[in-house]
């Protein structure tokens, strides 16, 4: 299994340098010691460290040296005591702690230097706005993409400007040697500028619960703007709804919820369309879209049973004004999707634009009653050629199909 | 075992001396509280270490005379001494590194409260 | 003069002994007597490792592939919570002060008994109770999931038995603090007329050192578990960042108890390395004030270094640059410690004995213990290895090699002493073998993975570290059966050993002026003070097979005091 | 001098000078010594254990100055200034007992022992009243702030009848089981001629007496002072006429002052439905007010608790006082329990201006 492939496949991601393939990402790419060297900071830090290193080994090795000499030399034998000899010496004993004192005050004026380095912002920073929560990562750009993976632009200096919604984690991108807390209730900063185009390991590096292992993502660096565009851009009006559910489901539902029926921090949604929960108070609701849509934004108002008692607060995050109605129109479409996907379009079903101008060639026209929901996604026709980002209005627009269509199943 | 000697250790505080402690004691309480009842034009933080130092003051009489630490092993007096270095070492860097990362903190938009847990 | 016979029973193997002098079980559960405390303790400490062992060895199979199959990511991260919060609170901590040192330490001293024997025994009970309320987490089948540092607000957030194991924490300080403050007192207030300051044996430096930590710093803990356990069922705001508080400032609390407690652990082991290294090596110690002082310095300078644990921890730059360069002064007195250990053994009679085997690891696995905290000292290098597994391999290395191979060293060299038998010396080097090599193997890679960049506290890993997991697996079994074979051949020999008399190794401290197993009063005699290091002090007399003070072989000396047998 | 009290018949047994010498100790000034350090280093792990509360404070007073300006007014500077000087004279008790004790005065160490607990009784009975008070008003800690003025109506029959709070009755169940233990176990032991239980049952139940007297003087003043003139009624009316103005979409309504009669109370107790000031929850600014008093309930309700324990240790020196157990080489546990003492009132030395005198 590799980590990358997966993740990047999903988001298309396959025209960008230096990606690892399946095979060369089990291996270890980098030093001996170290993953590879893609920010300005890490060629510094692995100096440091070596230098460290090869101090520590030389005092090691003499150290343990003369140990074992004196360990056979004056081992203990028959007629043979130890022999007297000063048991004091202050020359001796300000030899030996005033020449490790040198070498640590280099040791911690190079660490100091490199620390400066890498928590002071660079001039023209992008800033790119971090979200953790139990167990995900979002990043939002300053054109107001919207992504799971970090993408940044080679050469261009980063401020990651991070917050946390739950608990303590930590961003860490060992290739950069970056990492720091994000805590919750402030703003904390990470700064980094990467120096070599390929796909990194990021990680959560501060324990944060149950997830805290998956909580791994990739960084992914551009060899310019426009590569970097074309990876984050997403239009909800290009793709079928369940499709847009998916990706949401990517980057704000993942962490705590399976969709192949393991339980994870919450439970698996993958067949919960239409059953009947058990409640933590006994009572049992059906899964429609208004017990997901109120799970989504007041998340401790009912709690399925085994996920804590009716009272205490959910785990989950309340998701109120983090996503928009249509936004958990898509996500509903998602859960009907994995329910029974036979009613849906194929992922790569482009919407079909009334006028169309070609760019819709390879799209079918769903025929299933669930497409309903498709007419008004697809009404900006001429948007879904070019990377337009949708418009807000559209977005709230695509919001009343899903609960229209809910009656007519309801009913 | 012999116990021939008869408790030399013992240093009884002279009443006089701890009843004039107390009148002491009462005078700097009543002090530190008009201090604050009429304003006397000192600014809060001034105000504060006044109060301060009057507790500081109270406290030292307190553990001079009432805990004998003026007749005490000068061990004694050390080791107790030593606790307040370390509460002001905690204090101290403690509000040094949170007074740095307020900004950090105030910058951040307030959350609402959660919802009240049913008890 | 005295006779062989006054020699036998002042010197000898004791039948009548602190183990046999009362019996039945209520004999030892309400004993004041620091020897059978400090064994129900050692007996106490042993169990809570062996158990916190386990959880690590099914830690360490669940890391055998990289995708978490024998346990799920919940019971993963249980499982190392509650072996970290057993191993530090109900093991390393009491380890060595409280099992080896209430053994030891009055004895040391001269003294009949610590100056506060039943505040001695509440300690105990407090350490089972803590214990129980750890245990109590785990049986009740709620867990633990915090990880040993309980950090907010995921703490205040889990619904696992957080309030359980603080409180079991809780009362683990106070039973820390109650040993701290009565070895305190008794070394300052008990030590046998003559016995200067630097008189004693290092071994009380240490513990004294440590018991100075154990009073200044775990009131803190136990304040900072309070305000934990009311946030938790209060939200009273102060951690919660919900509720307006700061989670960094819960670091701050937690760290300014938890960073002097890492030398609350490792302090005594040094202390009983340099017994070792000087006994075995026939030694006087050399600079014994710079080792003393060194242990001192640890201890006060530990209070200044809180903040490396919160590098990465959103702390501000200037305090984390002061925390950095105080973290290195303390890399001082500890390579002094192991300078002048070497020098200890220049010119010495070195007996390579189990104990001896065990001090000479220590110095191996303290030494890259302490050389690769530089790394985690360092600023730059710390924000890459901060939380990764170079950390976890660093204070294993410390923790484990240095503190564990001292326990272990500190039990093989007074064991004869607490039950009057002798173990099976190789299997006890074998032992030692054991371990230093599963240890090494288990914990070596890691420091390779965390430079790689393997965040610690994962259940699931990428799949290019599998095979440092492996090795790490594979060490970690070949070092549970070495902890496993060195408790048993004590076991074995305390039941079945060849009896010994009062000072098989030639010892020159107090305690082994004394029978073995020693006399409820400890002392038959009243000891005849040397210097602790002075092996020319203790002759060998062929008639017990064991080490005497020279005042009652030497004809022409009288012994200082009448060595006539008190009646009490 | 070593004089055993003559009036006790308890005075048989420790003509014995090694009596209480443990066998480990070789002389008694060694045991005393030990004693001494020991007790030393216990405070000192009771002021690093005060130390906690005392950088929480700091922290939040230095970085959140406003909260502790607009929590402050909440708590009445009279009663803590009361309690101050019951503390302050319990020290001098205490203080006087000790010296006794170390004369070997038995006789007098009992009563200034018993006035020290009356002392510390009364204290937690001021204190009860402080609690009490503001519970009723919904001052809690921070997650369960919800500040409502005015006056409340207690809902137990037996809390109705006495005027006092629901709360007030919980808490003083356990003072009052003890006062009646120990005066029913004192008749016992008269009846069946225990004279030394028998006095010192009294002695318990006058000392728990005095949590009743501090309850009864902290509910007069609060009674007569319609909540207290010593902090909340004019600034906290201040406090809330400025909540009026920077919240214009609240609704005004006069903040109650301390004069009013009781038809007054009762319309206030209306108005207070819907008060200016709607507690933290509506308020961005005084969101955190709650944080003042988790603080203040951490830093008193652990003083409290020291104050409990401290009456048990008390109670025990007050036995061994009545059993004559003190004489000049040997008065080391009622040394070490004033010295406790003495500390829990020099914390309250500085808790008292950091809580109550905010200016």
């Amino acid at each position: 299994m590799n980590l990358l492939t997966p993740l990047l496949a999903q988001n298309n991601i396959q025209d960008v340098d230096g990606i690892p393939t399946p095979e060369s990402s089990i291996e270890h790419v980098g030093s001996y010691w170290f993953p590879e060297q893609a920010s300005t900071f890490a060629g510094d830090i692995d100096f440091l460290y070596m230098a460290i290193l090869w101090i520590s080994t030389l005092f090691f090795v003499v150290i343990i040296g003369v140990m074992v000499y004196f360990m056979f030399k004056y081992r203990r034998r028959e007629g043979v005591g130890s022999e007297p000899s000063s048991s004091h010496n202050t020359a001796l004993e300000i030899f030996w702690s005033v020449i490790p004192s040198i070498i640590l005050v280099w040791i911690f004026y190079a660490g100091a230097k490199g620390f400066f380095e890498m928590r002071v912002p660079f001039d023209d920073a992008e800033e790119i706005y971090v979200t953790a929560n139990q167990f995900n990562w979002k990043f939002v750009y300053p054109d107001g993409d919207v992504s799971k993976e970090l993408h940044i632009v080679v050469n261009r200096p980063v401020k990651l400007v991070m917050q946390s919604d739950d608990v303590l984690h930590a961003m860490f991108i060992p290739a950069f040697r970056q990492k720091n807390d994000i805590v919750p209730g402030r703003y904390t900063y990470a700064y980094m500028r990467p120096t070599k185009v390929g796909a990194y390991r990021l990680a959560c590096a501060e324990y944060c619960g149950e997830g805290h292992s998956r909580m791994r993502t990739v960084c992914v660096v551009h060899k310019d703007e426009a590569d970097r565009k074309n990876t984050t851009q997403w239009e909800n009006e290009k793709h079928p709804g369940w499709v847009n559910g998916e990706r949401l489901f990517q980057i704000n539902c993942s962490g705590c919820h399976s969709i192949d029926g393991t339980v994870k921090t919450g439970p698996a949604i993958n067949t919960i369309w239409g059953t009947d929960e058990r409640l933590s108070n006994g009572s049992t609701v059906k899964v429609d879209e208004n017990y997901i849509r109120e799970s989504i934004l007041e998340p401790s108002k009912t709690l399925v049973e085994g996920y804590g008692a009716t009272g205490t607060l959910s785990k989950m995050p309340s998701f109120q004004g983090k996503l928009s109605d249509a936004e958990i129109g898509y996500l509903i479409d998602y859960i009907r999707y994995l329910k029974d996907p036979s009613k849906f379009p194929d992922r790569d079903t482009l919407v079909q634009p009334p006028a169309a101008d070609g760019t819709g060639a390879t799209s079918t026209v769903p025929a299933d009653p669930p497409a309903d929901t498709k007419p008004a996604d697809s009404q900006p026709a001429e948007n879904t050629t070019d990377g337009d980002p949708p418009q807000d209005d559209q977005a709230s627009d695509g919001s009343t199909d899903p609960k229209t269509d809910n009656q007519d199943q309801e009913n | 075992m012999s116990h021939d000697h008869d408790g030399g250790f013992a240093h009884p505080a002279p009443p006089k001396l701890l009843i004039t402690v107390f009148i002491a004691l009462v005078l700097l309480t009543i002090l530190t509280l008009a201090m604050s009842s009429i304003d006397l034009g000192l600014m809060g933080a001034f105000g504060f270490w006044i109060a301060m130092s009057i507790a500081s003051f109270k406290a030292a009489l307190v553990l001079l005379f009432f805990m004998h630490m003026y007749w005490d092993k000068p061990f004694n007096v050390l080791v107790f001494l030593s606790s307040s270095l370390f509460v002001i070492l905690f204090i101290g860097l403690t509000l040094m590194d949170s007074s740095h990362y307020k900004n950090s903190v105030d910058e951040y938009p307030r959350q609402p409260d959660p919802p009240a847990l049913s008890p | 003069m005295a006779t062989a016979a006054e020699r036998k029973k002042l010197f000898g193997h004791a039948e009548n002994n602190y183990l046999n002098c009362t019996k039945g079980i209520r004999s030892w559960i309400f004993t004041l007597d620091h020897k059978r405390i400090g064994v129900m303790y050692l007996v106490g400490v042993t169990l809570a490792l062996l158990l916190a062992g386990v959880f690590a060895l099914i830690l360490r199979l669940n890391l055998w592939t990289n995708t978490s199959e024998l346990l799920t990511d919940a019971q993963y991260n249980q499982m190392f919570t509650l072996h970290g919060a057993v191993m530090v609170f109900a093991f390393i901590i009491p380890s060595i002060p409280a099992a080896l040192g209430n053994f030891v330490l009055p004895m040391m001293l001269g003294a009949k008994d610590v100056a506060f024997p039943r505040l001695n025994l509440c300690s105990f009970y407090l350490w089972i109770l803590g214990t129980g309320f750890l245990l109590w987490a785990i049986i009740s089948g709620k867990g633990l999931d915090t990880g040993w540092t309980f950090y907010t607000p995921y703490s205040i957030q889990t619904d696992t038995g957080v309030i359980y194991a603080t409180f079991g924490a809780f009362i683990l300080g106070f039973s820390s603090i109650f040993t701290g403050l009565n070895f305190l007192v008794t070394v300052n207030t008990m030590r046998i007329p003559g016995q200067g300051w630097f008189k004693m044996p290092l071994f009380l430096w240490g513990l004294y050192a440590t018991a100075i930590i154990q009073v200044l710093a775990t009131p803190v803990l136990g304040i900072t578990l309070l305000l934990l356990i009311a946030e938790k069922a209060m939200h009273i705001g102060i951690f919660d960042p919900k509720y307006g508080g700061d989670p960094v400032l819960f670091q701050h609390f937690f760290w300014f108890y938890s960073h002097p407690a890492v030398y609350i652990m490792i302090l005594p082991g040094m202390g009983v390395i340099s017994e070792l290294i000087a006994v075995y090596s026939r030694k006087k110690v050399f600079g014994y004030s710079f080792i003393a002082f060194s242990s001192v310095a640890i201890a006060l300078l530990g209070f200044l270094v809180w903040g490396h644990h919160m590098f990465t921890s959103g702390q501000s730059i200037v305090v984390t640059l002061i925390f950095s360069a105080i973290t290195f002064t303390v890399a001082i007195p500890s390579a002094v410690k192991v300078f002048n250990w070497l020098a200890t053994m220049y010119k010495g009679s070195i007996a390579l004995t189990t104990p001896m085997c065990y001090a000479l690891s220590f110095i191996f696995l303290f030494g890259i213990g302490g050389l690769t905290g530089l790394f985690l000292g360092a600023l730059s290098t710390d924000i890459h290895l901060h939380d990764t597994y170079f950390v976890v391999a660093h204070f294993h290395f410390v923790m484990v090699g240095g503190t564990l191979t001292a326990v272990f060293g500190g039990v093989y060299h007074w064991w004869p002493k607490m039950f009057g038998r002798m173990y099976n010396d190789n299997l006890g080097r074998l032992s030692c073998f054991l371990v230093f090599m599963g240890f090494n193997l288990t914990f070596f890679p890691q420091f390779v993975m965390g430079a790689r960049g393997m965040p610690r506290r994962y259940a699931s890993y990428d799949p290019e570290f599998t095979i440092f997991h492996q090795w790490s697996t594979a060490g970690a079994m070949v070092l549970g059966i070495g902890i496993v074979l060195g408790f048993g051949v004590l076991v074995y020999a305390a039941f079945k050993g060849p009896k010994v008399a009062g000072n098989p190794f030639g010892a020159a401290s107090l305690e082994w002026q004394s029978s073995s197993p020693p006399d409820f009063h400890n002392f038959i005699h009243q000891p005849i003070l040397h210097d602790p290091y002075d092996f020319e002090s203790m002759i060998y007399d062929e008639e017990l097979d064991t080490y005497v003070p020279k005042e009652f072989m030497e004809p022409d000396k009288q012994p200082a005091t009448e060595p006539e047998p008190q009646t009490h | 001098m070593a004089v055993v009290e003559p009036e006790h018949e308890a005075h048989d047994d420790h003509h014995d000078h090694g009596e209480f010498i443990a066998h480990h100790f070789e002389s008694a000034e060694q045991q005393f010594d030990s004693g001494k350090l020991g007790i030393w280093l216990f405070l000192v792990t009771e002021v690093l254990f005060f130390s906690g509360l005392f950088v929480a404070y700091t922290l939040y007073r230095v970085l959140h100055p406003e909260i502790f300006d607009q929590a402050h007014v909440f708590l009445d500077k009279y009663l803590g200034f009361a309690n101050t000087l019951v503390l302050l004279f319990s020290s001098l008790t205490m203080a006087v007992a000790v010296r006794y004790a170390q004369l070997g005065k038995n006789q007098h160490v009992v009563w200034y022992v018993l006035g020290t607990m009356v002392c510390a009784s009364a204290f937690l009975g001021v204190k009860a009243i402080e609690y009490t008070h503001k519970w009723d008003q919904g001052i809690m800690v921070r997650s369960y702030f919800d500040y409502h003025a005015g006056h409340h109506e207690a809902s137990m029959p037996l809390a109705r009848a006495l005027g006092v709070s629901d709360y007030l009755i919980w808490i003083s169940i356990v003072p009052v089981l003890l006062l009646v233990g120990f005066a029913l176990f004192a008749v016992f032991a008269k009846l069946t001629e225990k004279a030394n239980a028998a006095f010192f049952s009294a002695c318990m139940a006058i000392a728990i007496g005095g949590y009743f007297i501090g309850a009864l003087a902290g509910h007069f003043y609060m009674e007569l002072t319609d909540g207290g003139i010593g902090g909340r009624s004019e600034k906290a009316a201040a406090l809330m006429a400025y909540e009026d103005e920077t919240h214009s979409d609240h609704e005004h309504t006069d903040k109650p002052a301390d004069h009013h009669d009781e038809s007054a109370a009762e319309q206030q107790k209306e108005t207070s439905e819907i008060a200016p000031y709607e507690g933290p929850q509506n308020d961005e600014f005084d969101q955190d007010i709650g944080i003042f008093f988790s603080i203040y309930y951490c830093m008193t309700g652990l003083h409290a608790i020291h104050i409990i324990a401290g009456i048990g240790f008390l109670a025990w020196i007050l036995w061994r006082s009545i059993l004559g157990h003190w004489r000049s080489d040997y008065f080391g546990p009622c040394d070490y329990v004033g010295l406790y003492w003495h500390l829990v009132d020099l914390i309250w030395i500085y808790l008292f201006p950091l809580l109550y005198l905010i200016d």
